[in-house]
């Protein structure tokens, strides 16, 4: 019982985890209309900024505040100097800029501050909270924290006028110039947003596993839990995250010693197939409207 | 002109949530005649259409077309059985041209396969170029020769109108459904399109169920009418009648503004 | 000008129907072919083997895959999962006694009904929702293939081909493997354009535009997708199976892993969506810029003209093809087809400056 | 004369974790041997080649360097080396698998122009167990071997179930989804089962994970022991929690060795170095300098067989090398026809906060099973597979 | 002096189709200009041209001028062209269809002043009393005439000083027709914004507008004051249907071309 516990609270954490990936994803994909294929690329550039201030003698509480800050103008940037270009063209070549981002910034950023992992050490403590016979890795419970306080605002600010206006922005590029607001603008904030979710997922990914390419890897744990919770929905990443995260380890956990091999991508990609033949917008996500 | 009745429905009912866009609706067409669906904006008359193509299946009521029952097929059995349809927004494939567009209006008469594709014996090739035959009949009927190699996305609206038109003529229906035909032409077009109507409906003995908001052009091109209002029949029957009705007038006439 | 449309009139639905309506075009594509045939006469074996060849292959591969997301609209990114199953089925086959050319269809057939499941298990979204399920097919199928030694070739993964022949000819030197894959990749791109003027090409891109515009003149959509997945994947199976005989000749997991599959995709979209030009050119672009780029780059570290660190030379051609990709779209967003259209248009209505003025 | 070898490696995808430092010190070590005046005379270039792991640019990394002259290649890519196995051996061309690749290929008779060069996967299980065994006894003891999921994970299984049941200990398997950067679930199961030693298996940014995970689930770092893959990064990695981790070695690391010695004053000093000079000394940078010291050694003795120098001499120079000890970098290693992995000796060693050190003797672990394992390996390949 | 000015504006589309040619227009303070062509003759293209909507169908201003107030706009994009107070209605509707009507608004408002908002947001349902009625539901089901009521309002909210309406009553019922252009006339007549309006129902539209121009074919072909084309006979023919009431049964076959002696 205390091991099931024990998976099933480790799970929802690492859920959250995957969340704060999914998160960005989600922001861009709400107020862009774009799948943001980069957002793995984004975690791991930011991981890699936080490092870089971090080596700078930096405390975490100025080097991440200050990561964020480059995340964000960094994602002014790209959608400056590509997104831009890109208004109004089909979806599917957005989606491809995004994955040749993607590969540029895979070469980039290790490619300059060096492709061995890198420590980044936010100074949580090991020694893991137990209570009873359960562990809980302090970690993740930070990263699950930081996940909810970070939908939490999210969800406060798709209800103000400027959420409003990125939510036009993803309906229909063309009409939301017509009325007069500035795509371009709007699609800078929302990958600067997506940026500095980022930060907070690199930062709690690489102090666990160090900073190098992979934390880009991470992009596919959370498009299973944008698919499960719905691709424009903020709380459909906390659900989702959960979801995927207690059963993805939940099963492997009881599953992985009869099987010889670990189940949990099996059971992640049965999760995205089951979800997308009984719901296919996932668990929140809109419906398209399609007037015949 | 009058024969038996081509398509029945029968106290339909569809609700889209909380909404009711159809109210018990009934309504007979019958050979040959032209039948006008009129109707403020969101009366339900798309919604009766798209009931009658397969779309949006009636939750209660009976579709019969020849005294076949028809609610619960699928839209493409329905469109095998001899009902072919325009879209109100235009719904042609933008990445073909006008020809191919046309071309794929004889789909039901033609059993693509993969196959035959790869290996693509003359026996098929004679048959496209059969099929391609009737598609340039039709080209002719509607005059589209000009824009015959053109892309469909850059052709003009009232075009595409035509090509849509010529898509559905192809499939050779017993019933043509037309939603708004006619929207967004001038008069010129107006006067075109009424006349490849008449044609085709000359040419090939059709009957036709048309949507259509121009009141000159309904009362001009069909033999009955029947207008709906939120959902439910306000009035039916031979189209200066049922139009001059007040409460159609009141719904959705309105009282001319200047009477010059 | 020798390249002109004007005087080419049809004066029957048949010619006009003809592949190459332009007598230009027809003689471009018979030298090309000739060239093709006779390439391992004039091309170094180290060109052959490490350019040429897998280029034939990765575009019989973007061919397969382009019929199912150019034309009928479906996104696929488990796509190198497909082709494993094409490259693991003929293996065994062969290996259990099943002759070469029989085992091919057979792997074809194999990939094509697993392949469709996935499809079909997928067939009621769209867009991202299929590019995810697909992706799923494609871990599923690796952890399979990782899994079960059986599959993989024991312990170490590997699974070398028997030695075969094709219509008794061995399909061991590197220019009979090298006819053999393009033999198959022309195979492909003749299916290909009969299929794109034929009524289940048009079929299929009824479907991409407008599923209930389609359905509304018969189109089953569910049977439609169905067979486009089954085909595609028939494709890419029997591309699989060339890949493993003709190119690797020891199967590993990680030559169908999930980079392979977006390799595909960036192919078919660098090239531009369901065309067949643009499936030779996308993989081309997409397999031989970065080993042309690190080739490039090495050299110029060689001759010591590039003073950076071994990990920053390392990585430029990927920032390099990354910063490409990002480019073309920018300039040519509908690929490289669209910018081979543009050329060949250029020269179609000069010395006009525009179609219509 | 020019010698050239083909240091095909991958840089930028799922080997970054160890291939700069170890590409760097394979160059540094070049450059050494060049500056003091090549083998007789010969200078040995390095052609460098990125091939992202994918088979595809491995094998014409390789074609090309073969056309460029290059005799012997170094891919250190399981994939890529799978790749080009049978190609290379047909050429007749050397491909050394330190560290990676197939185990078998230690067989000379299967695999004559494969080198393994260095202990295998097989060998340093049982290296580790062997260490163990020395530290307080096998008998009724339990092992956990967490491991990811892979074919190179599961290499050390048939390693473990023969010596179970030769020594008396249990062992159980825990597999991790690769790549690893989240193993919670595997080490909630390992607390469970209470194990005496833990065994990890597992490269790049999963074995920093693992050590952290273990060590929050209550596994004492001394508990530890770790595949060849774990080294100084991995350590700042996880922080000082990682004192008294153990891992198995091939290498000495640090700096105080001749060859390194040299290469710091005629390489780096002269500022010839092609990398961070932070790295010199580090374990997979030794580890590099050692498979060029070995070659170059073996190319030494190949020339002995006349100029110029084919992947056939080279061979031969290969087998000639007996009882060569870099300086005492390595332990001594003999090649012979039958055995290309010299010998398989490799020891333990232990995170001390600062570097490695090491903890037992270079040994070579119950030498007759290894071989027993190899040659039924080789064998099956040489059937077909 | 006159609001807007277009002087022989030139759009080629995809860099090789020319689209409109020279097209020299003007619309003045406060004046209710319309824009009257078949089916592709290039009014949208115009439309587009001065809100600067080119950009994303790869269509782009060749040559020619276009000024709105006393600068020239050319360079400015679109979102710049709105806070200039010029604003476009586009063809078919177009609002945002996951947002409910209101958020429609909320989205279009620019400004800062929450009063100034509530005030316009009033305004415009004072004009349109039916899109209070759906106010929660998805903009994406309103019935088309909401849709177009919606768009227009949503127009409004960015306080223009120049309305260009792309076809307002396609696919609208007789009775929304009549409603819409009331409320264009109430809306020119009340505020003084000047209007553009692009139509096919030309007999409606030149009982508004005080001008109008025609275009065929990427050119301006005739223009002049509202009575004066109404009483043109090749106006009549293609644009009126002659007299009132054409009788459509009998319309003919093959008709005379069209010669605009403009
Ligand atoms: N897919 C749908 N989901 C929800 N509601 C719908 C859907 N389709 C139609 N409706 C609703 O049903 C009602 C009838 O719509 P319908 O499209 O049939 O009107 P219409 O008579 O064709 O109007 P118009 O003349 O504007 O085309 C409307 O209130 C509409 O909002
Ligand atoms: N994106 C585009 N690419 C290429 N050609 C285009 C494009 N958009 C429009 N055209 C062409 O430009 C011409 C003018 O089109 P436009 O849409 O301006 O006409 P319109 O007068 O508004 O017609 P309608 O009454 O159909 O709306 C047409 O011939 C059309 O085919
Ligand atoms: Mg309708
Ligand atoms: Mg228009």
């Amino acid at each position: 019982m205390a091991y099931f516990l024990e998976l099933l609270i480790s799970g929802a954490l690492t859920g959250l985890m995957y969340s704060l990936v999914a998160l960005g994803f989600v922001l861009i994909y709400k107020s862009a209309g774009v799948p943001n294929l980069a957002q793995g690329a984004l975690v791991m550039t930011a991981g890699y900024s936080v490092w870089m201030v971090m080596a700078w003698g930096l405390p975490v509480w100025i080097a991440i505040p200050l990561a964020a800050a480059i995340m964000f103008g960094f994602g002014l940037i790209v959608e400056r100097l590509l997104l831009r270009r890109m208004v109004g063209q089909p979806v599917i070549m957005v989606v491809m800029l995004t994955l040749g981002l993607e590969i540029l910034l895979r070469g980039l950023v290790p490619g300059i501050l060096g492709s061995t992992p890198k420590p980044i050490d936010l100074g949580i403590d090991f020694a893991p909270i137990i209570i009873g016979d359960v562990f809980i890795n302090r970690t993740s419970l930070y990263g699950g924290i930081a996940a909810l306080a970070l939908v939490g605002a999210s969800l406060l600010f798709f209800r103000t006028r400027l959420g409003t206006k990125l939510r036009a922005v993803s309906d229909d590029h063309v009409s939301s110039w017509a009325v007069g607001i500035s795509v371009e603008r709007a699609i800078g904030i929302s990958w600067g947003l997506a940026g500095i979710a980022a930060v907070v997922a690199g930062a709690l990914w690489g102090s666990s596993q160090g900073v190098d390419w992979t934390l880009s890897m991470l992009l596919f744990p959370a498009v299973a839990v944008v698919i499960l919770g719905g691709v424009d929905s903020i709380p459909g990443v906390v659900v989702g995250g959960i979801l995927v995260g207690v059963l993805g380890t939940v099963i492997p956990g009881y599953l992985d010693s009869f099987v010889g091999g670990s189940t949990r991508d099996v059971v992640t990609s049965l999760i995205i197939l089951l979800t997308i033949m009984v719901r296919p917008f996932g668990i929140f996500g809109r419906e398209d409207i399609e007037r015949i | 002109m009058t024969g038996d009745n081509v398509l029945v429905c029968d106290n339909i009912v569809r609700r889209f949530g909380g909404v009711v866009a159809l109210k018990n609706v009934s309504v007979a067409v019958r050979q040959g005649e032209i039948f006008g669906l009129v109707g403020p904006n969101g009366s339900g008359k798309t919604t009766l259409v798209n009931a009658i193509t397969g779309f949006y299946p009636p939750q209660d009521g009976t579709i019969t077309l020849d005294g076949q029952k028809i609610n619960g097929l699928k839209p493409f059995r329905i469109a095998s059985m001899g009902v072919a349809r325009t879209f109100q927004n235009v719904a042609l494939f933008h990445g073909m041209s006008v020809l191919d567009n046309i071309l794929m209006g004889r789909h039901i008469f033609m059993k693509p396969n993969p196959l035959a594709s790869f290996l693509y014996p003359w026996w098929a090739q004679k048959e496209e170029i059969a099929h391609r035959r009737h598609v340039e009949e039709v080209i002719d009927l509607l005059q589209l020769a000009p824009a015959r190699d053109e892309h469909v996305d850059v052709i003009p609206l009232g075009l595409q109108k035509r090509v849509e038109l010529a898509r559905a003529l192809c499939a050779e229906p017993k019933l043509l459904v037309l939603d708004e035909p006619m929207a967004g032409m001038n008069q010129e077009e107006k006067e075109y399109m009424v006349r490849f109507i008449l044609d085709a409906q000359d040419a090939l003995g059709l009957t036709v169920l048309i949507i259509e908001h121009h009141m000159d052009v309904v009362t001009a091109l069909c033999d009955r009418v029947l207008v709906l209002n939120n959902g439910q029949e306000i009035a039916q029957g031979p189209a200066r009648e049922a139009i001059a009705d007040p409460r159609v007038v009141e719904a959705y006439i309105g009282k001319p503004r200047n009477a010059a | 000008m020798f390249y002109r449309l004007s005087g080419t009139y049809h004066t029957s639905y048949a010619a006009d129907r003809k592949l190459w309506k332009i007598p230009a075009d027809r003689w471009m594509v018979i030298l090309l072919l000739i060239l093709a045939v006779l390439a391992p006469l004039y091309v170094s074996p180290l060109y052959l083997g490490s350019y040429v060849l897998p280029w034939v292959i990765w575009s019989a591969a973007a061919l397969s895959l382009t019929l199912l997301m150019g034309l009928a609209g479906q996104l696929h990114f488990g796509f190198a999962a497909v082709m494993a199953i094409g490259a693991y089925a003929s293996i065994h086959l062969v290996r259990f006694g099943v002759p070469f050319e029989l085992a091919l269809l057979l792997s074809g057939l194999i990939a094509a009904a697993i392949g469709t499941v996935f499809g079909g298990a997928a067939l009621r979204v769209k867009g991202l929702y299929l590019v995810m399920a697909t992706l799923a097919m494609q871990y599923l199928v690796d952890w399979v293939v990782v899994n079960v030694p059986a599959i993989s070739g024991g312990a170490h993964a590997t699974l070398r081909t028997p030695e075969v022949s094709f219509l008794f000819v061995p399909v061991e030197s590197l220019a009979a493997r090298y006819w053999l894959a393009l033999g198959w990749a022309v195979v492909l791109t003749v299916f290909f354009m009969n299929v794109k003027r034929t009524s289940f090409g048009r079929a299929l891109v009824a479907i991409r535009d407008k599923d209930f515009a389609a359905a509304v003149i018969g189109v089953d959509p569910f049977r439609t997708k169905l067979m486009a997945f089954a085909t595609s994947s028939f494709m890419g199976g029997v591309t699989g199976a060339i890949l493993a005989y003709c190119f690797y000749r020891a199967v590993t997991p990680e030559q169908f892993g999930f980079n392979v599959s977006i390799q595909l995709v960036a192919m078919v979209l660098v090239g531009g969506l369901g065309s067949v030009i643009g499936s030779w050119l996308g993989a081309g672009f997409v397999l031989l810029m970065p080993i042309f780029l690190t080739n490039v780059v090495s050299g110029l570290a060689a001759g010591g003209w590039v003073p950076v660190s071994q990990n920053f030379l390392s990585h430029l051609p990927l920032m390099i093809y990354g910063a490409m990709i990002i480019g073309f779209l920018l300039l040519e967003p509908l690929g490289l087809a669209k910018i081979y259209d543009n050329i060949r248009k250029y020269f179609l209505v000069w010395p006009f400056r525009h179609a219509r003025s | 004369e020019d010698i050239k070898f083909g240091l095909l490696q991958d840089f930028t995808a799922v080997y970054t974790f160890v291939t700069g430092q170890y590409n760097q010190g394979q160059q540094d070590y070049l450059a050494l041997l060049n500056a003091e005046g090549g083998i007789d005379g010969n200078t040995v270039t390095a052609i460098v080649r990125d091939t992202g792991n994918q088979p595809q640019r491995g094998i014409e990394a390789y074609n090309r360097a073969k056309e460029e002259g290059a005799i012997l290649f170094d891919f250190l890519s399981t994939p890529v080396s799978a790749a080009v196995l049978d190609q290379i051996q047909a050429d007749k061309n050397i491909l050394i698998t330190p560290a990676h690749g197939r185990g078998d290929a230690s067989d000379g008779t299967v695999f004559p122009y494969v080198f393994p060069m260095m202990p295998t996967y097989w060998a340093q299980a049982a290296t580790l167990i062997d260490h163990m065994k020395s530290t307080d006894g096998l008998d009724g003891k339990k092992i956990a071997f967490v491991h990811i999921d892979s074919p190179f994970g599961r290499e050390p299984l048939p390693i473990l179930e023969a010596l179970a049941a030769e020594e008396g200990f249990e062992y159980q398997a825990f597999p991790y989804a690769s790549p690893g950067n989240e193993q919670s679930a595997a080490w909630s199961e390992v607390r469970r089962y209470r194990p005496d030693y833990v065994m990890i298996w597992g490269a790049g940014g999963g074995q920093a994970v693992s050590v952290r995970t273990a060590i929050q689930n209550g596994v004492r770092p001394e508990q530890i022991h770790s595949v060849i893959w774990l080294a100084e990064t991995d350590a700042a990695n996880v922080g000082p929690a990682m004192k008294g981790v153990k891992r198995f070695e091939a290498t000495a690391s640090g700096t105080e060795h001749p060859i390194l010695q040299r290469i710091q004053q005629q390489v780096i000093d002269a500022g010839k170095g092609s990398g961070d000079q932070a790295n010199v000394g580090n374990s997979y940078y030794n580890l590099g300098v050692a498979t060029m010291a070995i070659a170059a050694e073996a190319a030494r003795l190949g020339l002995e067989g006349g100029q110029p120098l084919t992947g056939e001499t080279l061979k031969a120079g290969f087998e000639k090398i007996a009882g060569y000890d870099a300086e005492g970098l390595l332990p001594a290693v003999t090649y012979t026809a039958e055995d290309h992995q010299g010998g398989g000796a490799g020891r333990v060693s232990e995170w001390d906060g600062e570097k490695w050190v090491p903890v037992s003797d270079w040994t070579v672990a119950y030498p007759d099973l290894i071989r027993r394992v190899i040659e039924e390996s080789a064998t099956k390949y040489k059937e077909g597979n | 002096m006159p609001a807007l000015v277009l002087e022989n504006v030139e759009v080629i589309y995809d860099k090789v189709f020319l689209a409109i040619k020279g097209v020299s227009l003007e619309v003045g303070e406060g004046e209710m200009v319309a824009l009257l062509g078949s089916n592709g003759a290039g009014k949208s293209t115009t439309l587009k041209s001065i809100s600067g909507l080119l950009g994303p169908e790869r269509g782009l201003v060749t040559r020619g001028e276009i000024r709105f107030g006393d600068r020239s706009i050319l360079n400015l994009g679109a979102p710049e062209r709105v806070a200039g107070g010029l604003v476009h209605v586009l063809e078919g509707r177009r609002i945002f269809g996951h947002l409910t009507p209101d958020e429609n608004l909320v989205a279009a408002y620019r400004g800062r002043s929450i009063a100034r908002f509530n005030q316009l947001r009033e305004q415009v349902y004072a004009y349109f009393p039916r899109l209070k009625e759906r106010i929660k539901s998805k903009a994406g089901y309103l019935s088309g005439g909401e849709q177009q009521m919606l768009a227009i309002g949503r127009a409004l909210m960015t306080e223009p000083r120049l309305i260009m309406l792309d076809e307002p009553s396609l696919g609208l019922s007789p009775l929304l027709v009549q409603e819409i252009f009331g409320i264009i006339g109430t809306i020119n007549a009340e505020q003084g914004m000047s209007v553009l309006l692009v139509e096919q129902n030309a007999a409606a539209t030149l009982d508004i507008v005080s001008r109008a121009y025609l275009i065929e074919q990427g050119q301006v072909v005739m223009s002049g004051a509202a009575e004066v084309l109404k009483s043109n006979p090749d106006v009549q023919d293609f644009y009126l249907g002659g007299a009132e009431h054409t009788d459509y049964r009998n319309v003919k076959h093959y008709r005379r071309r069209k010669r605009w002696l403009a």
